[in-house]
């Protein structure tokens, strides 16, 4: 079922498929992904200076990230992980509450009513099957909403990866899988993570089409996105995509990639860099200026700037809040221990 | 007590429908215990779904539809089958409301048929609501009659927060009891003085309560007059009336059916020497399993606390 | 890499393929199967009895589990479930020590020294990674003991199998997944199981290779077993068998096959009994009479008996015993609780 | 103390051909926390495996290889991620020799890295001890120092029952203490006094024993004696070794970083009260996180019991 790679635009800049827009959402999107990798560089810098705790870096991964976000309607769900901000940011969660969450805020899990996206997820695998059952409930209840789902080819390996993919076949739940096959899991390489020729081939194991994409195409990885959402919308059921693409920095600020992969390989892939495709192809259409590109990175840092800013604002959670949130009426345990953390602190 | 649990199921799935079943064997034949018998004809499998074998999948799937709008009530066939489920329980359905400061919530019921006392096969007989109890996020409620059960069960499914539902499996066929025909609840947090006493008090759960009854019954003949406090709700423990009763009293034995060690009688204990040390004239005493393996059928006897040991107990913390 | 259904020998008892053995190793698994099968049915009839504490039947499955179980050296691993009694009773483990089991008592799990089985795993999923792991220590001590995993296919629905198969592919670990597809898992049919097409065709996404076989054809069940036998014991790694059976009686002695399926579908496979299929070969091949067929059928049943006698002959453990077994060696907590035990029984 | 592990997997591995070590990135890079960095390339990548992402896997394999004549170590990378191969603990690994009545074993130790007070993003800072220390058939140990962790991790794997190994990972880097070069192991199931004391016992394990000994510190100042217990062993416990401590100082409170209900100061209070009652002068005190989720770095210091909390509870047992 798993079909040859698709590609619209070679790593040059050619067209060797169909274009599925045009000129100015080509541009629209190239700048989501120039904002993308703005907001990615920022992240690593402020982790340096200690304002992050933490910081997954995605450079080289944002077409197949913006590229699937941007065939989602607006109130479909999105259930992704930890590398996925540029996708997130895309469907409207705010830049500053990622910024926030990063930063080791809670408050940063709680998007605004009207954004259908969870909070990042850190565990591997299991949002899988939170996206099923997310689908699951909009059909039942009679809408035509879908989720999709991201994952790494490192979450194939886990149980609830398995289980995902078959209760999506099972129940038809309207879903589409998202793997950003970025080649490594950490520090494990993909050929030792699955024995399989593809992870797109794995679909079928569960009645459902799968595709190969080329991941850092822009164009590819929308046009497969777009007809997988159709499928689910239309009630055709789930989709499993591989996009191939490649994490281009650390697995976070914390890992140090020569410990496990080359340069060469490294610069291999920067020369697919899903940015430059697209930018040689609107040059190539007269759509791309220098000026232009410095046009949009003044205001998208500036945007990427507020954010933080506006993150870096936001006043401490007092302490009581700790408790407020794990059930919807405090118990009578965490109201005393409420109490006893205040009276400490007094 | 099956029937209880089927008649809430089946009142809270005519109110509201969101409320919806999950598991393996539910459906087509009602469940390996036949507690959600006839539900699927009359809510259709949308409403009744039996699923693949996959515990992680169901709770998992089950956590997306609460959160989608829905109201899950999931069932684990046999405790010993719930663990693959614990990742998804303890990772995520407990810990969506506070992960997204209240703007997700997971309000969905996982049922669990639990303990000993059938002869089952091993992984059949487990009791390990302790491992439930330590999660931060969800509630644990224990029904020890048919009436509790459809009451603790409905108010379950109209919590807003998920709950752990455990369902003694010795009890399911155990107790006639008359059951109320309408619709009630029985609020979670609250124990329930079983049977009134003034000499000691006895403390169990599930289907530690009939064995507790019996000893009761047994003391008075003796004319040691027993409290028998039913917890019922785990968590969170109604450590209040817990307290009266051993401030009453002075003296108290907990029953469990699950391992000792780290089992809950640690934590009642805790609770009642922080709350009551100065009433207690003897140590608190534990009856419970063993640090074992559950045994299978030949040797369960010697597993499962009974009436006598129970009585032996009492004796002990009445002579301390 | 599913290949088509492998048969040997029709239903009727007609050749199709090529036969793996001569008459002699025929009549052999002939006789095997006709002993599984008075087993089986003295299996539910003690249950019946309250002699045993459950039973779970598996009349119509022999030939899957006698053609398989044939394939293996004496000293490879089996790693089998609660229904198979026919293949672990072939590889060895005494039917003496299968019923004690089943009665309850513990020791039914420790087979003598020599039988390389685990004992029946209770757990649907998790003994298949066991397995993987008997077979990789095997591989990394060089020896050529392979590893022979049973499932069923609800199965293959837990996140457990599909971790079980990638390892196996990842570390190529010599091992046999023989999956006994008997179209049920207690109530649920295998079409609402997994929206995959077949089984076997699962084997893909773990890069290994996936066969699908006739699981009533005793023949062919033990020529692709035998096949990929040879394969992971010569360093070619694992297989994954689908073996297309039924099951003729009750998921347990406590289940009523009414509730989910029809009369008319058991009778279809009742007309596939595997039993009667080799029969008839042999009889057309002049090397089966009644007579023989009496003969065969009265030592058997003797044998059964004479191991149900001896497992009731079993005296009980003593109380101390169910501390006995926790650790090499009984912690100071156990000895007291062992201790309390023993006072309180005194 | 991340090296004193090293180096005792290092001699395990040197000593005996059957050790082997499993886990996600232990290989190619040394594991997260670089405990086994340089093993790879001594030992080679059939003994020290970087596996798929599948904590069930890596346990349930790992149960094979140890029943198959092995002696894997196996690394979760964080509690939080432990939770996926909880069933292959509680069903099968701490099961086997039972279920066999000793014809099988799985003597493979599971490492896990624990606790929080780095700062970690959610699921990276979880103490669940307690989940492992209720399931029969495994032993728990904790070290508290280098010298400890060194010792016990070879106890473990020499030990022919599985063994669930936590390491504090505030103390990787913490402690720089000088760790004997020659091989030796610390017996599982003793208990050590850290710091001799009259007034009162401090029972605490992992990195809260840091916090408990400058707790310590500042009670000293004070003139009130504390002696440290430092557990070491929650699987079996050192119940002799705790009780002897209360009895001598007639005070104790607990420490852990787990949340309250239903966390392991309950079994240790529940053992105090039931062998020395009548010894205690006050009632026992527990110092524990909270139960709620470990909360994200801008609040963990609201969470973590530290040196002030812990000498306010035992102002609290002194002025009882
Ligand atoms: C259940 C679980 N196990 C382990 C981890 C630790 N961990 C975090 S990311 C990661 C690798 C995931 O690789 P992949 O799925 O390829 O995603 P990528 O990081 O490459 O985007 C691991 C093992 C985790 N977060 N959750
Ligand atoms: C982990 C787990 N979940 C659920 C069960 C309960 N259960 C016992 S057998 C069974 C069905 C298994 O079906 P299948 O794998 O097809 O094997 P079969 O019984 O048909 O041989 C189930 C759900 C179990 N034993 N273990
Ligand atoms: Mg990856
Ligand atoms: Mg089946």
């Amino acid at each position: 079922m798993a079909e040859g790679l698709q590609q619209v635009l070679t790593p040059e800049g050619e067209l060797s498929g169909e274009l599925p827009f045009g000129i100015d959402e080509t541009r629209r999107l190239y700048r989501a992904m120039v904002a993308a990798r703005l907001y990615d560089r920022k992240g690593t810098a402020l982790q340096k200076q200690g304002r992050l705790a933490t910081y997954a870096p995605f450079e080289g991964q944002e077409a197949a990230q913006i590229g699937s976000a941007a065939a989602l309607r607006s109130d479909d769900w999105m259930v992704a992980t930890y590398r996925d901000a540029a996708a997130m940011a895309y469907h409207g969660y705010p830049r500053t509450l990622l910024v926030l969450g990063r930063m080791g805020d809670e408050r940063g899990g709680s998007p605004p009513e009207g954004v259908n996206a969870l909070p990042p997820s850190i565990t591997v695998g299991a949002h899988m099957l939170h996206a099923v059952g997310l689908a699951w409930a909009e059909k039942l209840r009679g809408r035509d909403r879908i989720a999709l789902t991201y994952f790494g080819d490192g979450a194939t390996s886990e149980g609830d990866f398995h289980e995902a993919m078959n209760f999506a076949g099972v129940f038809q739940t309207p879903v589409v899988f998202l793997c950003e096959n970025n080649h490594y899991a950490i520090s494990l390489r993909r050929d030792r993570q699955t024995a399989a020729a593809t992870i797109a081939g794995k679909a079928e194991g569960y009645g459902m089409p799968g595709v190969l994409v080329d991941g850092n195409d822009l164009f590819a990885v929308y046009s497969v996105t777009a007809e997988a959402v159709q499928r689910a919308r239309s009630g055709g059921g789930p989709t499993m995509i591989e996009a191939l693409t490649y994490r281009l920095g650390p697995h976070t600020t914390s890992d140090d990639p020569r410990r496990y992969r080359s340069g060469e390989e490294e610069a291999e892939w920067r020369e697919r860099d899903p940015l430059e495709r697209v930018r040689r192809y609107l040059a190539g259409a007269d759509a791309w200026t220098p000026g232009w590109q410095k046009a949009i990175e003044a205001e998208e840092s500036a945007a990427i700037e507020a954010a933080v800013e506006e993150a870096e604002a936001v006043p401490a959670q007092r302490p009581e809040d700790i408790f407020a949130s794990m059930f919807a009426e405090m118990t009578p345990q965490l109201k005393a221990q409420q109490r006893t953390l205040l009276e400490s602190l007094a | 007590m099956a029937q209880a649990i089927n008649q809430a199921l089946d009142q809270a799935m005519a109110a509201d429908p969101r409320v919806m079943i999950l598991g393996e064997d539910v459906g087509r034949t009602g469940g390996v215990f036949r507690v959600t018998d006839g539900l699927q004809d009359r809510y259709g499998e949308d409403r009744v779904v039996d699923t693949p074998v996959a515990e992680s999948g169901i709770v998992g799937a089950a956590f997306g539809l609460a959160v989608g709008g829905m109201r899950p009530v999931v069932e684990m066939q046999f405790m010993g089958f719930s663990y693959p489920a614990y990742d998804q329980v303890i990772s995520h359905v407990s810990r969506i409301r506070n992960r997204s400061r209240h703007r997700f919530t997971a309000p969905l019921v996982i049922r669990i048929p639990y303990g000993g006392g059938i002869g089952a096969a091993e992984h059949h007989s487990e009791s390990a609501e302790a491992i439930y109890a330590h999660i931060p996020g969800v509630k644990v409620v224990v029904p020890g009659s048919p009436g509790d059960a459809k009451g603790l069960l409905l108010a379950a499914i109209d919590d807003p927060d998920p709950v752990v539902f455990l369902e003694p499996i010795r009890l399911y066929r155990a107790i006639k009891e008359e059951v109320p025909e309408e619709r009630y609840t029985t609020p979670i947090g609250e124990s329930r003085v079983i049977r009134p006493g003034e000499d000691v008090t006895v403390v169990a759960w599930g289907s530690m309560l009939r064995e507790a009854r019996v000893a009761a019954d047994l003391l008075e003949e003796e004319g040691i007059d027993a409290e028998l406090l039913d917890v019922r709700s785990l968590v969170p423990l109604d450590e209040d009336g817990l307290i009266s009763s051993v401030e009453k009293t002075g003296r108290a034995v907990i029953v469990h059916e699950a391992p000792r060690t780290a089992g809950l009688a640690g934590e009642l204990i805790a609770l009642i020497q922080e709350r009551a040390l100065y009433s207690l004239e003897a140590p608190v005493a534990r009856v419970t399993g063993w640090d074992t393996v559950f045994p299978l059928k030949r040797s369960e006897h010697l597993y499962l606390p009974n009436p006598q040991v129970i009585a032996r107990a009492v004796h002990r913390v009445m002579a301390a």
